[in-house]
């Protein structure tokens, strides 16, 4: 077990920085989850924590031991792969019994770690195939397997059920976590699925273009995300954006659209007092933080119903309002129609504001 | 069974034991003289003038020499009875046999770095003795040595046939003597004697006189031959064709088919040189001249009614052309008269074919007023030996030299695989005499008197030209024969082609 | 993926294409096999079986091809008296032996070049395959200087050497493209789980084995094949298959029965070999050019 | 949730967005609503030591360097030299080179013949090569036919050389009686005349290596991407089109592996044109690898051959590198993939 240290680690390709000044703590016990784009260098941070890169600037620890200069073998991690990387020519058995056989453990401990690992994961009667007659979850589950059975001291998951039909997928999700409970073990897992970040994760380091953007609870990232571009990454469907002006009315302050005008509450007006002097912002609010109606009510606003879209247990609304488009996330059983006058209400507490120029989170 | 060196590379496996033991098991015996190299030992107990005979051949024994040689059949011959020459000498001789053109590259590479991994060359008179002549041990001073034993019949100028120490021995100077003739093959006629007297009559007919070979025979009267038969043919006879010549890709038989030509017309020769020493500098060439220019017209002609696969048939093919009964007649090396004598694997054996020396030169053909000869040319292949080697190693070699062209083991190769012997002695031989005569059991004997008797005597024997440049040389007249007979140039310009890079090789 | 279950509609065109094809696949089968199959007979028959032919025009002829007594003495000359034995040792152990050595010095390089990065990288690969594009007669007078100074020449270690001089760069060549089709995860997964990096090297080995398997083949056929460097570098001591053979080819005699059945002998266990590796013998010459 | 202690001391674990490194650590900035970076790293960790890498590569790399580079170099001494015969070579400078370019007509007539004699093998063995993968892909007996049209290549072309000497034999070969009867030569043997002999050599050269170019583009065809043959048959294209516009640029990087697999052995094996012909008759089939070897080792002119080898060499090289630049190039990477 073990806590690791991430100290203003850069990695380089030839001239061309991948991670930049990476600055991470992940306490002993905990799961992070490294979530970005592809190419945000979340890979490639990984890599380094295996050993599979050499840390061009800064250094990683595991506990207080500088790990920078060992090769993977002495690490104590374990890693599950993208792909899987599972061995074609060897049985399950025997991919899953390789690094201990790397490591000369002893025969009967190996066939008992195995088939514990195996049971744990419902893979023990596929012990005698070959990945090659397995299907995408049950190679997953052996990569896992191979991973689980030394008992490391820090996990690595780079992406490894990305390649999985969405089912699988989400049922993957809750195994893993439940796993990761289990076992109690340090484990990093790299997505580009914010889903699978924020419903595995104890925190969330949000990266872009080899930056750390963000680091914190699921919560956090969701609720509170420091920037637009987090704001706009984290979440299913994305945050609307709005353009609008900040106008100072008899000592209130209120957001104006075209097609609304709000008062901002007193601790809001607080802080852009406080922190924001221009008067262009950007507010960002999430569909399923809007209530639409086909009536209107006191503090609604109207617009314009464009598509409805039915979603099974949700339905996702266009709606076109002055200019704008914002996508709204509703009941099923809303009946507005196409092309007919709808009432939107904002739930005032959760929107967000952003500066105008540098998209900095004011709230 | 023969005595074979420890160390031989070549290791026979008894027919019976092959059968015995199966052919898996006979290769894998075979692996024992894998990793052989190249190596020399020498042994030597001094011996003085005064010693037996015995002891001067003996005193080298334990002494290993390798002798790189063409492959060709006495090589094959001796290599498979070295024993008595082990059980003469303690020497334990390893032969190694390759194709002439891989013969010339080893032997010059070893010779010209001054190295000596093979101690004995085979020295074929004009291909690898012409241009390596400086690099051969001068066998001069073993003959004269008193230290060395002495073979009973000599080993000078007139213990061999005529010239045939001068083709392969003397190069440039006769200071010096840089190898021993080891087996020859020299120009002669074969004809079909049964066809031209079946179709002697219609001949006379048309030409007026009888269709007959003899040293008379000009170059001429083969033109008419060879036009009386190529008509027969085109009237739709069962007949083949009457002459073929040597102008396949074999450049060195090709240059001394051409040269049989030339010569017999005035002695023409190729250089203003010394034909029997040859020179490193020859000069100009004469090709390009009057007598050339005529001559290569002649030659043209010949072609044209000669075989018309003339440019695909070398000499062994035209040999094999004339085994098969497709043409009557070919100037063909002595050598080869084995194979024509052979029911196996000719239609002309069995006392169809006659022998005669080289056509003469015809006297209104002969424009720089030489005489009319019987224009023989040959090939005559020496042994040497490796000046770069020690001297106690060339003392060895040299036994070996001389034993292996002793008149024994000359007599053993003709008795056995049709050799052809350069000794004088071997025509004395138990039986030889009477083999000249059919029926034979040494069939190249046949060839004897056209070929000792009379094509190797001078006026008609042509030994060069020896140039350091020969090789080339033949390629050059190859070449441009070739075109001319395939009527891509005239004769002139071919001769003036020639002329203009025979010139150019020498640096005029 | 394969194309041949592209749906085919039926007209008169296509019929006579159809019929047009089967005659020309025949014709070409016929071509192919006719020298091999002349090769076969002729060594069963005597020589001037052998030198016997028609007419000209004489098509029924044809059956002179086929009117001969068989007999294997040319196949018990090379065996018994010509050395044959040996000399088919000397060409499986330089084939094999050179195959060997090429494809472990091989198969080192192409995975070491196949798993870095450095400058030159692209230079240094070129230099590699440049080196089997050279000329062999280019090469041959110093190549030879060399091995005689390091007395090689007319040894099985010799032609084993002058062997790798083309084997050893094509298999560099063909193998990095087989190591590039490796995923390199799998190599770092056998690292995480504790192997050493030459541990991970030799994990991956099994993965290309059929490959590597199908490139060995295919050196040892090129080897085999060889006329000139056995020539030149290996007569003597290390005589193969086609030089002997090539050697029955003499000034006075050619010997066609036996030369025949040497050929037969020499080729024989290559297309033995060949049927057995087909299927890889693409995947030998081809991967190295595809990316999957 | 831990509290996090970031530099600069400022504890932060409570804050409502968690870690945000922009005000906490220097050079972070937010543009355009995204953090960015304004720095570069203070100092670099030493490079992983790359030494095992070379411990692979070394020894190929130093055999290969032995029996490749140290030859050549030895060629390029030659060349400057006059290496005959006599001993004691003289430095020529160039002068080698000036007799090849200036009057050695062999030299030219050698390049002329080697270029036809490449570009006919080339262009007839893909032809035919292509045509009959495309004839075996959609036959049944495929795998029997390639079988046997395999094997040519497996014989060693000394061997096939003499085969085939002996079937165009004027005396005795099958094929000559063959092309006689039916009226395509007359006595004259194909080897036997200048106008044919080239023709009986590129026969030899197709018969043996077609199967190759058979056997790679099977391979290729073999991956030709379904869809893309669908939609190009459901947008209306016939099988030729279809044959033009989707399967031979697939084909493309198998055809070059397969040229450049030729056109280095065209080059380099002349054993069967050795046996064949050795150049002959009248220079008609001298190509300038048997010129080479006569200069070599016939006349023993070891500068001048240096300096025919060298230019062989060279040309080779660069043909062989302008063969492998196309190859690496993108449109031959892209195979059997389809865009989607």
């Amino acid at each position: 077990m073990a806590s690791v240290s991430i100290d203003k680690v850069w990695k380089y390709y030839g001239q061309t920085p991948a991670v930049k000044e990476l600055h991470l703590e992940v306490a002993d016990g905990e799961f992070v989850a490294v979530l970005g784009p592809s190419g945000c260098g979340k890979s490639s941070t990984l890599r380094m924590l295996a050993g599979l890169e050499h840390i061009s600037a800064g250094e990683i620890r595991f506990g207080a031991k500088r790990i920078n200069d060992l090769p993977p073998r002495d690490r104590d991690i374990a890693m599950v792969f993208e792909n899987y990387a599972l061995y074609p020519h060897k049985t399950v058995f025997d991919n899953m019994a390789n690094p201990l056989k790397l490591r000369g453990v002893e025969r009967s401990v190996i066939e008992d770690r195995v088939r514990k690992a195996a049971a744990i994961l419902e893979i023990g009667h596929l012990l005698e195939r070959r990945p090659g007659e397995l299907s995408g979850g049950q190679k997953q589950r052996t990569a896992i397997g191979r991973a689980i059975v030394r008992e490391p001291a820090l996990f690595l998951f780079d992406e490894p059920i990305a390649h999985l039909d969405a089912k699988l997928r989400a049922h993957m999700r809750g195994e893993l976590k439940l796993m990761q409970r289990r076992l109690g073990t340090t484990m990093i897992y790299v997505t580009h699925d914010q889903l699978e970040a924020l419903s595995m994760a104890d925190r969330i380091a949000v990266m872009n273009d080899g930056v750390l953007q963000q680091l914190g609870t699921p919560r956090q990232i969701y609720d509170h995300p420091v920037n637009a571009w987090v704001a706009g990454f984290v979440g299913e469907p994305p945050i609307n954006f709005l353009d609008c002006r900040i106008v100072e009315e008899k000592g209130e302050l209120r957001l104006v659209h075209s097609s609304f005008d709000l008062v901002l509450r007193p601790e809001q007006a607080a802080i852009v007092r406080e922190r924001y002097a221009q008067r262009e912002v950007r507010m960002g609010i999430r569909p399923d933080q809007i209530a639409i109606s086909t009536v209107e009510t006191p503090d609604s606003f109207g617009g314009q119903i464009l598509v409805t879209e039915p979603i099974g247990g949700d339905m996702l609304v266009d709606v076109s309002l002055g200019g704008d488009k914002v996508l709204v996330k509703t009941r099923p059983d809303f009946e507005g129609r196409m092309d007919s006058p709808c009432y939107l209400t904002l739930d005032r507490g959760r929107w967000h504001l952003f500066g105008k120029d540098d998209g900095v989170a004011l709230f | 069974m023969f005595y074979v060196p420890k160390n031989a590379i070549y290791k026979r496996i008894p027919r019976r034991k092959f059968l015995e033991l199966g052919g898996g098991v006979a290769t894998a015996l075979g692996a024992g003289s894998v990793a052989v190299g190249l190596s020399s030992v020498v042994t030597r107990s001094p011996v003085q003038a005064a010693s037996s005979d015995d002891a001067k051949w003996k005193q080298y024994s334990g002494t290993k020499l390798v002798f790189m040689s063409e492959n060709t059949p006495p090589s094959f011959a001796i290599r498979e009875n070295l024993k008595p020459f082990y059980d003469l000498t303690g020497i334990e001789v390893e032969i190694l046999t390759d194709d002439l053109p891989v013969v010339q590259q080893k032997v010059g590479i070893d010779l010209r770095s001054g190295k000596a991994d093979f101690h004995l060359n085979y020295v074929q008179d004009k291909p690898i003795g012409a241009p390596f002549a400086d690099y051969f041990a001068n066998l001069n001073d073993f003959i004269n040595d008193d230290t060395l034993p002495q073979d009973p019949d000599g080993m000078g100028a007139d213990a061999w046939f005529e010239n045939f120490l001068d083709v392969c021995g003397t190069m440039y100077t006769r200071d010096r003597l840089i190898a021993f003739p080891y087996d020859s093959a020299v120009a002669c006629t074969f004809y079909r004697q049964d066809l031209f007297e079946q179709h002697s009559p219609d001949f006379e007919k048309e030409y007026g006189y009888r269709m007959e070979f003899t040293k008379d025979t000009t170059w001429k009267n083969v033109y008419d031959f060879a036009e009386f038969f190529k008509k027969l043919r085109a009237a739709g006879q069962d007949v083949p064709y009457g002459y073929a010549q040597h102008q396949g890709s074999f450049a060195w038989t090709a240059q001394l088919d051409i040269q049989r030509l030339m010569y017999a017309h005035g002695q023409w020769t190729e250089f203003d040189v010394d034909d029997k020493l040859g020179s490193k500098e020859p000069g100009p060439t004469r090709w390009g001249d009057e007598s050339s220019i005529f001559l290569m017209e002649k030659w043209k002609e010949l072609a044209s009614v000669a075989h018309p696969d003339n440019l695909a048939n070398d000499t062994l093919q035209l040999n094999t052309v004339y085994q098969a009964g497709q043409i009557a007649m070919q100037v063909q090396y002595h050598e080869f008269a084995a194979s024509i004598e052979d029911e196996k694997t000719s239609r002309a054996a069995g006392g169809k074919t006659a022998y005669a020396p080289c056509p003469k030169g015809e006297a209104s053909w002969i424009k720089n007023g030489g005489q009319a000869v019987n224009g023989t040319s040959c090939g005559i292949g020496g042994i040497g030996i490796n000046n770069n080697a020690s001297d106690d190693l060339k003392r060895a070699a040299y036994l070996f030299a001389m034993w292996s062209t002793s008149k024994e083991t000359q007599y053993n190769v003709l008795k056995g695989v049709g050799g052809t012997p350069t000794r004088k002695a071997v025509m004395d031989m138990p039986g030889v005499k009477e083999a000249r005569q059919r029926p034979t059991d040494m069939p190249n004997a046949l060839t004897f008197d056209a070929v000792y008797d009379y094509g190797i005597k001078d006026p008609h024997f042509v030994l060069g030209p020896k140039i350091p440049e020969a090789n080339e040389y033949y390629q050059i007249i190859l070449t441009e024969v070739q075109k001319c007979i395939s009527g891509q140039q005239d004769p002139a310009a071919t001769c003036e082609s020639i002329r203009d890079q025979v010139d150019d090789m020498n640096d005029i | 993926m394969a194309s041949k279950d592209v749906v085919e509609y039926a007209s008169p065109a296509r019929r006579i294409a159809n019929v047009a094809v089967v005659v020309f696949l025949a014709v070409y089968l016929l071509w192919t096999i006719l020298p091999i199959f002349v090769m076969f007979v002729s060594s069963l028959k005597d020589l001037l079986e052998a030198f016997r032919i028609p007419a000209v025009g004489d098509w029924s002829g044809i059956a002179l091809f086929f009117d001969f007594e068989p007999t294997f003495k040319h196949y018990t000359n090379l065996f018994v008296n010509l050395n044959f034995g040996v000399y088919f040792f000397n060409s499986v152990a330089a084939a094999l032996g050179s195959a060997v050595v090429s494809v472990t010095l091989g198969a080192t390089c192409a995975y070491a070049l196949s798993r870095t990065e450095f400058r030159g990288k692209k230079d240094l690969f070129f230099w590699i395959i440049s080196t089997r594009m050279a000329p062999v007669v280019a090469v041959m007078v110093p190549l030879y200087a060399i091995f005689r100074s390091l007395e090689l020449v007319g040894s099985l270690w010799g032609l084993i050497l002058a062997y790798t001089t083309f084997n050893l760069p094509f298999a560099i060549w063909i193998l990095k493209g087989f190591f590039d089709n490796v995923p390199f995860a799998i190599e770092e997964a056998q690292m995480v789980d504790g192997a050493t990096r030459m541990q991970a090297f030799r994990s991956i080995l099994p993965l290309v084995a059929p490959g590597i398997g199908a490139f060995l083949v295919l050196c040892v056929l090129f080897a085999w094949n060889d006329f000139l460097f056995a020539s030149i570098i290996g007569s003597g001591g290390a005589k193969t298959l086609p030089v002997a053979t090539k050697e029955l080819v003499q000034p006075q005699n050619i010997q066609w029965g036996s030369i025949m059945a040497a050929g037969v002998v020499t080729t024989l266990p290559m297309m033995f070999l060949g049927l057995l590796i087909r299927r890889y013998l693409v995947t030998g010459l081809t991967m190295g050019a595809v990316r999957e | 949730m831990a509290t996090q202690v970031l530099p600069g001391g400022a504890l932060r674990g409570d804050a409502p967005g968690g870690i945000n490194p922009v005000g906490i650590m220097p050079g972070f900035v937010t543009r355009d609503g995204v953090t960015v970076l304004e720095a570069e790293p203070l100092a670099r960790n030493p490079e992983p030591s790359r030494r095992y890498y070379f411990y692979m590569m070394a020894p190929a790399i130093i055999t290969l360097a032995a029996i490749s580079l140290y030859p050549f170099f030895w060629l390029i001494w030659m060349s400057l030299h006059d290496v005959d015969i006599m001993a004691g070579d003289k430095w020529v400078g160039l002068k080698n080179f000036e007799r090849l370019f200036t009057r050695d007509a062999k030299f030219s007539n050698g390049w002329l013949l080697l270029i036809q004699y490449s570009a006919m093998c080339l262009f007839f063995e893909v032809l035919l090569g292509v045509l009959i993968a495309v004839l075996l892909n959609r036959s049944r007996w495929e795998k029997v036919l390639v079988t046997v049209f395999l094997m040519p290549m497996m014989m060693a072309p000394a061997i096939a050389g003499l085969v085939w000497y002996y079937l165009y034999n004027g005396t005795f070969g099958w094929y000559h009686w063959f092309m006689q009867s039916v009226g395509l030569l007359g006595e004259t043997s194909i080897l036997g005349s200048p106008s044919t002999a080239m023709i009986g050599l590129v026969l030899v050269d197709i018969w043996q290596w077609t199967p190759l170019i058979v056997l790679i583009t099977l391979a290729g065809l073999k991956r030709v991407p379904r869809d893309q043959l669908e939609a190009n048959m459901v947008d209306g294209a016939g099988e030729i089109r279809n044959f033009f516009q989707v399967v031979l640029p697939n084909l493309y990087p198998f055809l070059l592996i397969g040229i450049l697999l030729r056109f280095m052995d065209n080059f380099r094996f002349i054993d069967s044109v050795l046996i064949l012909t050795g150049g002959g008759p009248a220079d008609a089939t001298n190509i300038l690898p048997v010129y080479l070897f006569d200069v070599s080792f016939q006349y023993f002119k070891l500068g001048r051959g240096a300096a025919i080898a060298l230019t062989l060499l060279v040309v080779t090289i660069i043909l062989g590198m302008f063969l492998v630049k196309i190859f690496d190039s993108p449109a031959a990477r892209n195979v059997g993939r389809t865009e989607g």
